[in-house]
């Protein structure tokens, strides 16, 4: 740490209260669990390192990276000017010399403003010139937060049209560290969608040291059902296991895969589902209109057709930009009800 | 140049108006009566004031997040302000947009911003380049952070200006930090506006707590503008004096850096040129501060008393038709 | 036309030859019937204007735009600096004064490059604020020209899933005129992807004046059938065609059912077409995952799951940066023949 | 400064090999064997050879459309880009990518560029930023034409690696066209240069048809950067001898304009200065070009002799394993 001359330092934060159960894991909220893969990451391999807007002195707007300045130094957590474009190409730059930088949006939001640098040099360059491009893009994705149409937006569909990239959502703690080691240690450009509302909302056991990595690409059954199959990603999977236990006590037996990854996608996963309960409900915070919906039920409508007794259906924002009065936003996001609605009608067909 | 004492008045009231508006805004935000983010402006009256009343109603205002004082001066209602931030139909966003995003009115001729930043700039750019084409005599104005002077497109929009000669006034309110960030860290220079040059534009830096710096040379350059001689760029200096949104404490800035700035208050500042100049005493001072709460609680009476929008409309209004 | 002192003309080009059919309507090449549109909206609407990089003297990359700035001069045909992001913005701006701008992209590809300013600002703005946006922005789409990973993209999927926005893809002389001109009056932000290959490989009647106009958000079937549906749009329409008229050599009839706007998408011709037929190939030039194509493949398997007796089928380049090696391009794009096996795949199911 | 007759014979080699690889990819675009875009760099071979000349193996380069000389000299061979124009398995990109784009080899430390300009800037930076991580004495520089100029990311780049302090060599070809725009439609002022003191860098201007001005500055400037001085602009001034690309006859352009950069023209000034220099006479003129020659026809041969990519690995390669 050195450029903090000029900087008074608040009292330390008090540290967040950390269950360890007889296993070995610890109980972390969400964000902890990002913490603490950042940090064991950056312990572990000294090419790690971290670039954003505040996410230094400041420990980042959503204090993710709080601490982490201090532990690591101004070469390894760099405060950048504000230039998402410049910040994901020169950490294109910086991976082709060996390093791994974690690059985080302030708001998923601003990752448009870097979009270039993402889809058309990092994407296509292994492709184009057989050189790996090993970078992180951390994105706090999503609404819940009364943000509005700026600061709530979901955008990973864009990720998924564009060759080259691969984008994880989690949507526990568990798997939010589990798959940010995967990621950082992956030679291709991640993109890495965490979710600001679950940030603090959710706690959940989480494995210490090398254990509990998550691999890309692979989706896990949050619940095993029989009667109707609910796929989502990010977010919504806790209203979907709110509704899948609400259906259950109505005797309906509902399995929810959540997908963690939307790039590559976890085809077999998602055909086993089908074939598995026959009705399918894809659920997610994006817009409806060319969302990871639209490829999921493609798939499922091609490859898994036979097994369908009944119409794919999607529950997604509506195509608007996110609003912000919370009686709006909250008629925007698909939430516990709307999917024990669609699941009843679906199950009805 | 001459200041009338109307326009001082004006001034001083819309100064007074937005300190107030922004604290009670505070307030309510600590009642829980404001949810999402909340910017303060304090410090930055007299650019934003200053400024806007250097416009015709015919020339095209963007303001920032800390401009709401040009948004009042150029008639954007303190109702509807208050309409905004509650969420409320009311809003000019009807509760679509969040506090000062999207606060927009062209009928007023103010155009919103979004969070992208610096995204209305080439806007703005656009409306003057739409002046000249029309041969309208009016001009564009728009605000910019020192943190958003980092981001590409201001050197877009600076020469796209420059090379087709737009009626447009770039004003940078350098405020010392973007967000945590202090400008040391966001560039290599001193000053922003030498940047100018490289764009064969003139710039000229005003001291920004200063409501008469500030109003004098923008009134000079909105003039330059609208004979045609193109683009300028005004560097406000200023310093942010709450946290970056109202959630930051601001550990990260000197104590000694924010009491120096203290002393600079642009509202006591133009106080005390009101006094020496004999138009200001202290019953017209108590006067004034009750003409700005009846105007406030006025407007937050409305706003608290609006409607909600209705969930119904939820998709409508994506497309014009 | 004025900036030209400095510059030394060509001979004009020679007319090109126009067949005028006994109904006024005249045989034009796809891209004359681009230009055809530009001058007569130019001439009918003084607030209508274009710019870009080399549009003006030049009269554009493909010479679209060709012999506009002598007609129009500098003010209404205007060469910019290179600014695509700035570009856009400038346009919203002269829009919300009353004009109505309209872009050209060189290529499409470098449409990422205004991304911000097209998905964030201008999509959303109508929304947010109620104030319209009338502005479109022409892209040359698509490969086909040896143009290589970053001349060759199609990348309408990004804005079919940003809320606001509207994008068309004609393929035809006539849908080429007839829609630039409803996105020129339209009082939206419009993409216009017009192919490449198209140019001057397709030749068509079309009409004059005020006829002839193409409502954005009609599909068109290019081609009535009862066997099966090509659901399409762009540059594969003719192979699709061409794949049909095998077909019918075989006594297959397939339907072809032309999109040409793909946001928002003429869900009842989908619908209509797969009622008809019941199986249904849909097929286009940009890559697969999260491409139009899903969309469409998702609503039908949604709202006409019950009328559908096969899988839904998609035949679309494969996920990788359009390559250039004129064996590697030929074979990542759709044709005529990846098109008949698909087909016959799914008549035979 | 001294220029040894070893890299004087290399320049000269690289210069005139550089040219007339020029010369025969156009004449294999007219017969048919070469499709796709082609862009020629006559005139430009003083600025790609004299400053890649002045980087040692370990640093970084990252040239555009017009440095095929820069190329050359850091080792990436002539068969391959030969390979590489023809659309074969062979090239850099193994027929992925198109004419110059993409023709990296970060084994060869040159990276390669993409049509988005300038999307190579940053990657540059960080490469050079990286370096300054790292505490190598390595350099980074990255060409950039008064076209690019304009875009957002220029001035992005050219910020960060400011606010970094990173040894990074920013090379603008100021070659008087973009496309068909001129430098006049492109910006409002007459040296691109002007722009370094906004961001506290300094910049320099040279003639960029002078091999030892474009040499000797390249030479001082990495030694600036290499020395942990921070980043440095130069502005090498040039004019683009051909049209955009071989399909453009660049009407556009007058031609007493080209016939006075005819009479610069960087490979016939060197060679008469060589002369002058005792170090050129006809006798080593002739077997320089012989050499030329051969060594083109052995890489044509290769290329043209080397296979196609095999369609059935049309998808691979998308991800790194
Ligand atoms: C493109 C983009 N990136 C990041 C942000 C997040 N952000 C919002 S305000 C801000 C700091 C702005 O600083 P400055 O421009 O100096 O304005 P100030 O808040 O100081 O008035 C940041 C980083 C944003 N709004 N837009
Ligand atoms: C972002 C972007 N927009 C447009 C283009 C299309 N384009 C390719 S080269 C070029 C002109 C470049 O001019 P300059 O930078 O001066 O380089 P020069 O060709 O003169 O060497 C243009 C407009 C592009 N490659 N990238
Ligand atoms: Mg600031
Ligand atoms: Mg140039």
């Amino acid at each position: 740490m050195t450029w903090d001359s000029i900087i008074q330092r608040d009292a330390p934060a008090a540290p967040s209260r950390v269950t360890v159960s007889p296993d070995g894991t610890r109980e972390l909220t969400y964000l902890e669990a990002i913490k603490d893969a950042l940090q064991y990451e950056m312990r572990h391999d000294p090419r790690v390192l971290m670039m954003g807007e505040d996410v230094g002195v400041f420990g980042g707007a959503f204090k993710v990276t709080q601490g982490l300045f201090e532990e690591f130094g101004e070469d390894r957590v760099i405060d950048t000017p504000m230039s998402e474009l410049c910040m994901v190409g020169a950490a294109t730059g910086m991976a082709f010399m060996g390093l791994r930088p974690i690059v985080e949006m302030q708001f998923a939001d601003f990752i448009s403003t870097g979009f270039d640098s993402i889809v058309q040099y990092a994407a296509t360059n292994h492709y184009r010139t057989g050189s790996p491009v090993p970078w992180v893009i951390r994105a706090p994705n999503g609404g819940g937060l009364r943000g509005g149409p700026f600061h709530s937006q979901n955008p990973e569909a864009w990720f998924v049209h564009a060759p080259g990239l691969k984008v994880v959502t989690p949507a526990t703690p568990a798997d939010a560290r589990g798959l940010l080691l995967s990621a950082i240690r992956d030679p291709n450009p991640v993109i890495y969608f965490e979710y600001k509302s679950l940030y603090r909302s959710v706690r959940g056991f989480v494995p210490d040291g090398e254990a509990g990595l998550v691999p890309i690409g692979r989706a896990n059954v949050a619940r095993a059902g029989a009667d109707l199959s609910i796929i989502t990603y990010g977010a919504p999977l806790h209203e979907a296991l709110k509704a899948a236990d609400e259906l259950a006590s109505e005797n309906v037996s509902v399995e929810v895969l959540d997908l963690r990854t939307v790039k590559p996608l976890d085809v077999d996963a998602i055909y086993a589902t089908t074939r598995k309960t026959s009705k399918v409900l894809i659920v997610h915070e994006a817009n409806l209109t060319g969302g990871v919906g639209a490829e999921v039920a493609a798939l499922i409508s091609q490859h898994a057709f036979e097994h369908l007794d009944a119409p794919l259906v999607r529950l997604a924002a509506p195509d608007i930009p996110p609003p912000y009065a919370p009686v709006l936003e909250d008629a925007s996001r698909p939430n516990k009800q709307k999917i024990l609605d669609a699941a009843k009608k679906l199950l009805s067909f | 140049m001459e200041f009338s004492p109307q326009l001082l008045e004006r001034a001083h009231y819309w100064m007074r108006f937005t300190r107030a508006f922004d604290d009670r805004l505070s307030a309510l935000f600590k009642q829980g009566k404001l949810v999402g983010g909340l910017f303060s402006q304090i410090g930055h009256e007299a650019i934003s004031v200053g400024a806007a009343l250097a416009l015709d109603d015919d020339d095209v205002i963007a303001p920032l997040h800390r401009d709401v004082g040009a948004y009042f001066v150029r008639g954007m209602t303190p109702a509807r302000v208050m309409s905004q931030y509650l969420g409320r139909e009311t809003g000019p966003s009807r509760g679509r947009d969040v506090n000062m995003h999207g606060c927009g009115d062209l009928s007023l001729n103010i155009v919103g911003f979004i969070s992208h930043l610096p995204q209305t700039l080439p806007v703005a750019v656009g409306i003057a380049h739409a002046f000249k084409l029309k041969r309208e005599p009016r001009v564009a104005m728009n605000f910019f952070g020192d943190g958003a002077s980092s981001e590409g497109l201001v050197h877009e929009a600076m020469n796209w200006a420059s090379v087709f000669r737009v009626p447009m006034i770039f004003i940078v309110e350098n405020n010392r930090y973007a967000y945590s960030t202090p400008t040391a860290r966001q560039m290599r220079v001193e000053n922003i506006v030498d940047r100018a040059a490289g764009y064969g534009m003139p710039g000229v830096v005003v001291d920004g707590n200063d409501f008469f710096e500030v109003h004098e040379t923008t009134v000079q350059v909105v003039e330059h503008a609208r004979k045609g001689e193109g683009p300028v760029l005004i560097e406000c200096k200023t310093m942010r004096m709450r946290g970056h949104a109202i959630h930051d404490n601001m550990s990260y800035v000197p104590k000694e850096l924010l009491a120096e700035w203290e002393q600079r208050d642009p509202i006591a500042r133009l106080e005390l040129r009101l006094r020496e100049m004999g138009l200001l005493d202290d019953a017209k001072q108590t006067e004034l501060m009750a003409r700005v709460v009846r105007d406030l609680d006025a407007a937050q009476a409305f706003a608290e008393n609006a409607p909600f929008p209705d969930p119904a409309q939820l998709t409508q209004g994506i497309y014009a038709v």
